[in-house]
């Protein structure tokens, strides 16, 4: 029996690097790919709590996460690809016109 | 015996997620996270998330997967040039994000391991199974679920208009 | 396999708003198909509605009314909320239709778009459901990120839905982990069933629950865009098309603050003593930051977006405050702000030129002699938006801060105030510009008449509820 | 009822605002002014309707409230739009609106052929409307309202040569210190509301006693932070710089806000407030000394100034600081009458300066002035008769009403605040002299192009009535004998105070708090009325009245010319030089080391450190802001390291 602790930090483990990947990648794709590391992170604790309470709520929850992260993934590359048009690149950096 | 099955999955997890951050081609990255996200339904199956598991390996890898690689390579994104590495390389600001990441994750761990666990609730036989989730998402989440479509809808909608080559 | 029942409590009535502006949404999409380049007719229909929609809003008259498992409701809080979003959205798009000919955004698609979102915005205010929530805000979320880079031609316009994208979604991310772990730990993703667990002490970890309640407000201080989660919304609101921009500032930030305002005040009320302190510190930086930034900008919209983060500091408080008239005030503050804002950007529209030009500071100069009556609403929504009696933003600062006074929180309405202060010294560089400034061009202002009738609504609103604010008060007080 | 006519009041020029605003332009600039005059006049009349129908209402009723509609309620909190008429609203009310409508008048004339006419009458009938809702408010809030409204009127009015780049600053600055002042006046409110639940006046005054501990340290934050806000608007120190400033707006505007009636809303709130401030002794001691403090150091810098306009500016905050003190020492009508006054003949002297410049084109150095008394007759005598009057020369209403202030000082408070009242009392009739010489007597050095001009009538009317009220407006008052002081009488019923009862009910308070009442006996000495104390007082000031006259006429009429005659004539050298060496000798001991002291005093209280604190506080901010731009660099890491860190630092604070 794998105790609900173990899930719940290989779920905080996999969140937290997909925050250091959103914090030290410069590629607008892999930024995103980690933020679909931390949703996936989270959808982890979810279904273990799930598990632990003995209900669906989670996975439904997840469920849901999954339409969300798909949905969002459809409108950022096409985010990404309406921007590539104007200036062939996804480095981020270059991105900086409006500051201050 | 289920740990024995646990920790193989989780570490191959993790470490598949650090090679998605560390990767230096995207498409390496892309790669990382598709295996990530099979490890990942294995750890779902374990907890008898049955379905969820298979919507991970459908939706995840099969779908969004797919989007990722075909637009890295409608791009053309290599990734392999030289300027491209010496921008993406910097150590401080990575070690320093490494350790902020580390602290607070010392400290989420910190807290989980305070838990007082009871040992679970025995779950019934029919949990997970797409039955039951059926069931709870047409009765109890079937707002959620209409409303998902309003959502899938938007996005396809606003995906279109800023996708398509033809502005009218 | 035995037949699945549908639940009791479905209640489409109660739905009616959502269904009509959905139903709506799609007829956009089709009709854009025959329309043609004359968007008049999508326009029309989109504006029939969100008047249908507000309208039906009222379907159920005895308040409140739960449904779908009581992750829906239907109370007076979601009524006013309902009516604020679909006026807002109403006056959005008619704020849009001079732009949009101008920048030659020629797409059906955009307001359809800004339907959906209101949809989004009413699930958000009337779900009493972390699951609901956190759709309702992605199905904002994805509009807006669709929105702000509508101009896809133009790489601020790009770069501000990327950057808005991905912030957003990492800090989703961080509202979804919360609202895990709030589930987790309580048991319910309920709003009602998690305060009934926490009361009961039924709670797994409560180290657990603060890490999530934390997390919560990381998540909806992003969404909101209080400090220090505000950095996006300088950059966005100066890149997104200017009509996106009144919008963005209005209703998603209303329906973030509404469901903010269910989350912590329904379903958290006896973690007060964490997250009180914490929106406090929020709320204080918020302010301080907003205003400070705002002191140097030179561009208008720019501007504007840090003073529309102040105003989320000054809103907080009503959060915080919690009590009847803290309700009451977020309410009226939103409503205020609404017309305040929509004023300001109708006058900004006008002012523009193609290709978001024209927006610094500088060419407003001399506006006060050119077009005078122009002029002299701007200085009426300035100085609305800094608080100056007798506008509606007074009565709506005064309201929040007696609210914030009454329990007590006399420190945090002393900074308030102060920051108004501060506040009052950039709303005046606008209005020193228009009158006391020689003007550096030929001013050229655009004056269609339906942004025209934007403004003359936005304004006479503005007067009047800082007359005679009492009979919106008593709506909002029920 | 008369009474039921009150709301017309201020709606008169509300709806001559708006007439005005949107349709000046086409209306010309005779109809203009015809009907921002009328619209002043009407309120005028209405309001001597509405005084008669005040003396019609049966014995023992002092107040009439009107409420117009409820304005806000919430929860149990309950604004009405109301206004009150009693006895201190109508004195405020007839003196606004008849000094308004004289200088209305005077604008016509005095604005003639204007870049944008309308634009000034439609501002200055809406200040008439802000400040009658300032004065008629029933409940602070409604005095909130117009105390922000007139600063707002201000503002526009300060900076309408919007060409003048000083004229601009000078606008923001005003603005700005004033809401450094409006911020403690709104916290002052809201503290109000939280204790009495209320913030009507009759509610509030009538539970005062009940409610707050006499010397308690909730009354006097309470009134601390109204009289900061009174500062700000009175412009007393140390948020007086604006007003000097502030003359950069045209000259009527000068007159009507920045001497008669805006800058005396802050007594007018302290007088309103007097049941609050009368139980805080501490404030009242404040009020007194800044009031003396600011007398006396804007006199000093009054000394100093060239331009004939700076001059009154500083004379107004000096008068303003008499009437602080007469507040701090809980005289409040010496402090009502003196504003009443002051207001004749400062708007004269104002409306005067005004005719002058006109008369010489624009001329503001008072350098460049000089015996011009000839070709201005009528604003010469008009003049005369209101500088006699603020010098304090019997039997003129400045004499009546600063020896009350002074009187009262000693007696009420203590010899050190007369001995600064007195001080500048003698300055003020120096400096005033100074400017009347410099202006109208001596040598012209007028610049020979200019034709000087005496003013049309319309300007002159004004003056006229405005002297002969400077002179006859002491009748309010004739102080000697107790109970023909007819404003003291009138004023009554508003400023009873009775602090037997007060004291009795703060030791119940105290007594309930289970704390001792310290001994407040020795405050309940009736102190008897020393008529001969006040003869003697009369004739000392008019004594040093007419020194201060002396002074100044020995050095700006007689002494200027005394270097001429030392160079051209050798041969009564000697006769001359020692002649001269007395003047020279009083010069470097008396008068140099004053003129430079108060020069200093202006130049490095003034300019550099109250202004300096003022602008500083802005620099500060600004560098804050400018360096706070750099977090916004504009990368999509940098902002989301933020939320991260922003998450970290909320988690330290919560667990």
């Amino acid at each position: 029996m794998v105790p609900l602790s173990h899930y719940l930090l290989l779920s905080a483990a996999l969140f937290m690097i997909g925050v250091v990947g959103v914090l030290v990648r410069r590629n607008a794709i892999v930024v995103f790919m980690s933020i679909e590391i931390m949703l996936n992170a989270v959808n982890i604790s979810l279904i273990a709590f799930d598990k632990y309470l003995n209900q669906h709520d989670g996975q439904v929850f997840s469920f849901m996460v999954m339409c969300v992260a798909a949905a969002e993934v459809s409108v950022g590359l096409a985010i990404i690809i309406s921007m590539f048009r104007n200036k062939p690149t996804v480095n981020l950096d270059e991105f900086n016109i409006m500051k201050w | 015996m289920e740990l024995l099955t646990f920790y193989p999955l989780a570490g191959f997890s993790i470490l598949l997620a650090l090679g998605v951050v560390i990767n230096k081609s995207p498409i390496g990255s892309a790669l990382c996270l598709i295996g990530m996200m099979l490890g990942l339904a294995g750890i779902f199956a374990m907890q008898q998330a049955h379905f969820i598991a298979i919507l991970q390996v459908v939706i995840y890898a099969g779908a969004i997967m797919v989007l990722f690689m075909f637009v890295i390579m409608l791009l053309n994104l290599k990734g392999t040039g030289a300027e491209w590495r010496s921008r993406e390389r910097n150590t401080l600001l990575t070690v320093l994000t490494a350790f902020l990441a580390l602290g607070v994750l010392y400290k989420i761990v910190d807290i989980i391991l305070e838990i007082d666990l009871d040992s679970p609730a025995k779950v019934a036989d029919t949990f997970g199974t797409a039955a039951v989730i059926g069931e709870t998402l047409f009765t109890d989440f079937v707002l959620p679920f209409e409303v998902a479509s309003i959502l899938l809808l938007a996005a396809m909608v606003g995906a279109v208009v800023l996708a398509k080559t033809k502005l009218d | 396999m035995e037949p699945i029942n549908a639940p009791e409590s479905i209640d489409l009535i109660s739905l009616a708003p959502v269904l009509v502006l959905s139903v709506f949404a799609m007829a956009v999409l089709v009709l854009d198909l025959f329309a043609g380049k004359n968007k008049a007719l999508v326009v029309f229909v989109s504006i029939t509605g969100l008047f249908l929609s507000g309208v039906s809003a009222l379907a159920k008259y005895k308040l409140p009314v739960y449904s779908f498992n009581d992750s829906y409701v239907v109370d007076h809080l979601s009524v006013f909320f309902i009516f604020l979003f679909t006026l807002s959205s109403a006056l959005a798009i008619l704020l849009s239709i001079e732009y949009n000919r101008r920048e030659g955004i020629r797409m059906g698609e955009y307001y359809s778009l800004i339907l959906f979102c209101t949809i989004g915005m009413i699930l958000l205010a009337s779900s009493t459901d972390l699951i609901m929530i956190f759709l309702g805000i992605e199905i904002v979320s994805i509009c807006l990120y669709v929105l702000a880079g509508i101009r896809r031609r133009d790489l601020k316009s790009n770069e501000s839905a990327l950057k808005y994208f991905l912030l957003g979604a990492f800090a989703t991310g961080f509202l979804l982990y919360g609202m895990a772990l709030v589930y987790g730990t309580t048991g319910s993703t309920n709003l009602m069933k998690i305060a009934t667990a926490i009361h009961e002490g039924n709670v797994n970890s409560m180290p657990l629950l603060l890490l999530g309640v934390v997390l919560l407000v990381v998540g909806f201080g992003f969404k909101v865009s209080s400090a220090p989660f505000h950095m996006w919304t300088p950059d966005v609101y100066q890149g997104a098309p200017t009509p996106v921009t009144a919008f963005m500032a209005v209703g998603p930030k209303a329906a973030a603050f509404a469901a903010l305002f269910r989350v912590f005040t329904q379903s958290l009320p006896e973690l007060d003593s964490t997250w009180e302190m914490v929106l406090i510190v929020v709320a204080v930086l918020t302010m301080v930051v907003g205003n400070l930034g705002a002191i140097m900008q030179t561009n208008v919209k720019r501007l504007l977006a840090f003073s529309s983060v102040s105003h989320v500091g000054y809103i907080l408080m009503a959060v915080i405050a919690k009590n009847s008239i803290a309700t009451a005030s977020l309410l009226f503050y939103m409503l205020a702000y609404a017309f305040m804002i929509f004023g300001v950007f109708g006058i900004i529209i006008m002012m523009g030129r193609e290709g978001e030009e024209n927006l610094e500071i500088e060419n407003y100069a001399g506006l006060g002699y050119k077009h005078p009556l122009l002029a002299l609403s701007m200085t009426a929504f300035l100085l609305s938006l800094g608080g100056l009696p007798p506008f509606a933003g007074f009565v709506a600062k005064f309201y929040i801060f007696s609210a914030a006074l009454k329990e007590g929180l006399l420190a945090l309405v002393v900074i308030a105030v102060l920051n108004s202060a501060i506040s009052f010294y950039y709303y005046l560089k606008i209005i020193v510009f228009m009158y006391m400034k020689e003007p550096q061009q030929e001013i050229r202002v655009s004056l269609s008449p339906i942004t025209l009738f934007v403004v003359t609504v936005s304004l006479i609103a503005t007067i009047q509820l800082g007359i005679f604010p009492d009979p919106i008060i008593a709506l909002a007080q029920n | 009822m008369l009474l039921n006519l009150t709301f017309l009041i201020p709606l008169f020029p509300l709806v001559g605002s708006i007439i005005n605003g949107f349709f000046g332009l086409k209306l010309g600039e005779k109809k203009v002014g015809l009907i921002a005059s009328a619209a002043v006049l009407l309120s005028f009349l209405t309001t001597i309707l509405v005084f008669i129908g005040f003396l019609m209402l049966p014995e023992g009723e002092h107040a009439f409230k009107q409420t117009l509609f409820t304005w806000m309620v919430a929860g149990d909190f309950h604004v009405n739009f109301a206004f009150q008429i009693d006895n201190l609203s109508l004195v405020m009310m007839s003196f606004v609106t008849g000094v308004g409508f004289l200088i209305h008048v005077y604008s016509t004339g005095y604005m003639h052929g204007e870049y944008s006419f309308y634009r000034f009458f439609a501002y200055l009938n809406l200040f008439m409307f802000a400040m009658l809702l300032l004065v008629m408010g029933s409940n602070f809030l409604i005095m909130f309202i117009g105390w922000e409204g007139v600063g707002c009127c201000s503002y526009f009015l300060i900076g309408y040569y919007f060409e003048k780049k000083s004229a601009c600053d000078a606008g923001t600055k005003a603005f700005v210190v004033n809401r450094v002042g409006d911020f403690a006046f709104l916290l002052a409110v809201m503290y109000i509301f939280s204790i009495f639940g209320t913030i009507e006046y009759s509610e509030v005054f009538h539970a005062a006693p009940e409610k707050l501990i006499f010397g308690g340290e909730v009354v006097t934050i309470i009134t601390l932070l109204l009289f900061v806000g009174a500062t700000g608007k009175s412009a007393q120190i140390p948020l007086y710089t604006w007003l000097p400033d502030a003359m950069e707006g045209p000259t009527p505007v000068s007159a009507l806000i920045h001497a008669a009636t805006m800058v005396t809303a802050g007594v007018f709130m302290v007088v309103r407030c007097n049941p609050l401030f009368n139980l805080a002794p501490d404030t009242m001691l404040v009020v007194a000394f800044v009031g003396a403090g600011t007398a006396l150091f804007a006199a000093t810098i009054g000394m100093t100034q060239f331009d004939i306009k700076r001059v009154l500016a500083y004379s107004t905050v000096s008068q303003i600081g008499y009437m602080f003190l007469a507040c701090g020492v809980g005289a409040y009508t010496a402090a009502i009458f003196h504003m009443v006054t002051h207001a004749f003949f400062k708007a004269c002297l104002f409306l005067g300066s005004g005719s002058v410049i006109h008369g010489l084109e624009g001329e503001q150095d008072m350098r460049k002035m000089g015996n011009i008394k000839g070709d201005q007759p009528i604003t010469y005598m008009t003049f005369l008769i209101s500088t006699l009057a603020i010098a304090g020369i019997p039997p003129l209403s400045g004499f009546f009403s600063k020896d009350e202030v002074l009187y009262h000082a000693l007696t009420d408070g203590n010899i050190i605040l007369w001995g600064m009242g007195i001080s500048a009392a003698l300055l003020t009739a120096f400096y005033m002299f100074r400017l009347v010489f410099m202006t109208f007597h001596g040598e012209s050095r007028v610049d020979p192009s200019v034709h000087v001009h005496e003013s049309p009538k319309v300007m002159t009317m004004p003056l006229v009535i405005l002297a002969g009220l400077a002179t006859v407006g002491g009748l309010l008052g004739i102080p000697l004998f107790h109970g023909w002081h007819l404003l003291h009488n009138w004023l009554e019923p508003v400023i009873h105070f009775d602090l037997a009862s007060a004291l009795h009910h703060s030791e119940h308070l105290l007594h309930e708090a289970g704390r001792h009442a310290p001994v407040w006996t020795h405050l309940l000495v009736e102190k008897e009325h020393n008529v001969w104390l006040e003869i003697f007082l009369m004739l000392f000031s008019s004594v040093v009245a007419i020194t201060g006259i002396a002074l100044a006429y020995i050095f700006y009429v007689k002494r200027p010319d005394l270097p001429d005659k030392l160079t051209e004539g050798q041969w009564g050298y000697d006769i001359v030089k020692n002649k001269y060496l007395v003047d020279e000798l009083y010069d470097d001991t008396i008068v140099k080391p004053t003129v430079e002291g108060s020069k200093l005093l202006w130049k490095q209280c003034d300019a550099r450190g109250i202004d300096g604190v003022v602008n500083g506080v802005a620099r500060i901010i600004g560098w804050f802001s400018d360096r706070g731009k750099a977090f916004q660099s504009g990368f999509v890491r940098n902002y989301a390291l933020f939320i991260v860190v922003g998450f970290i630092a909320l988690l330290l604070i919560a667990i």
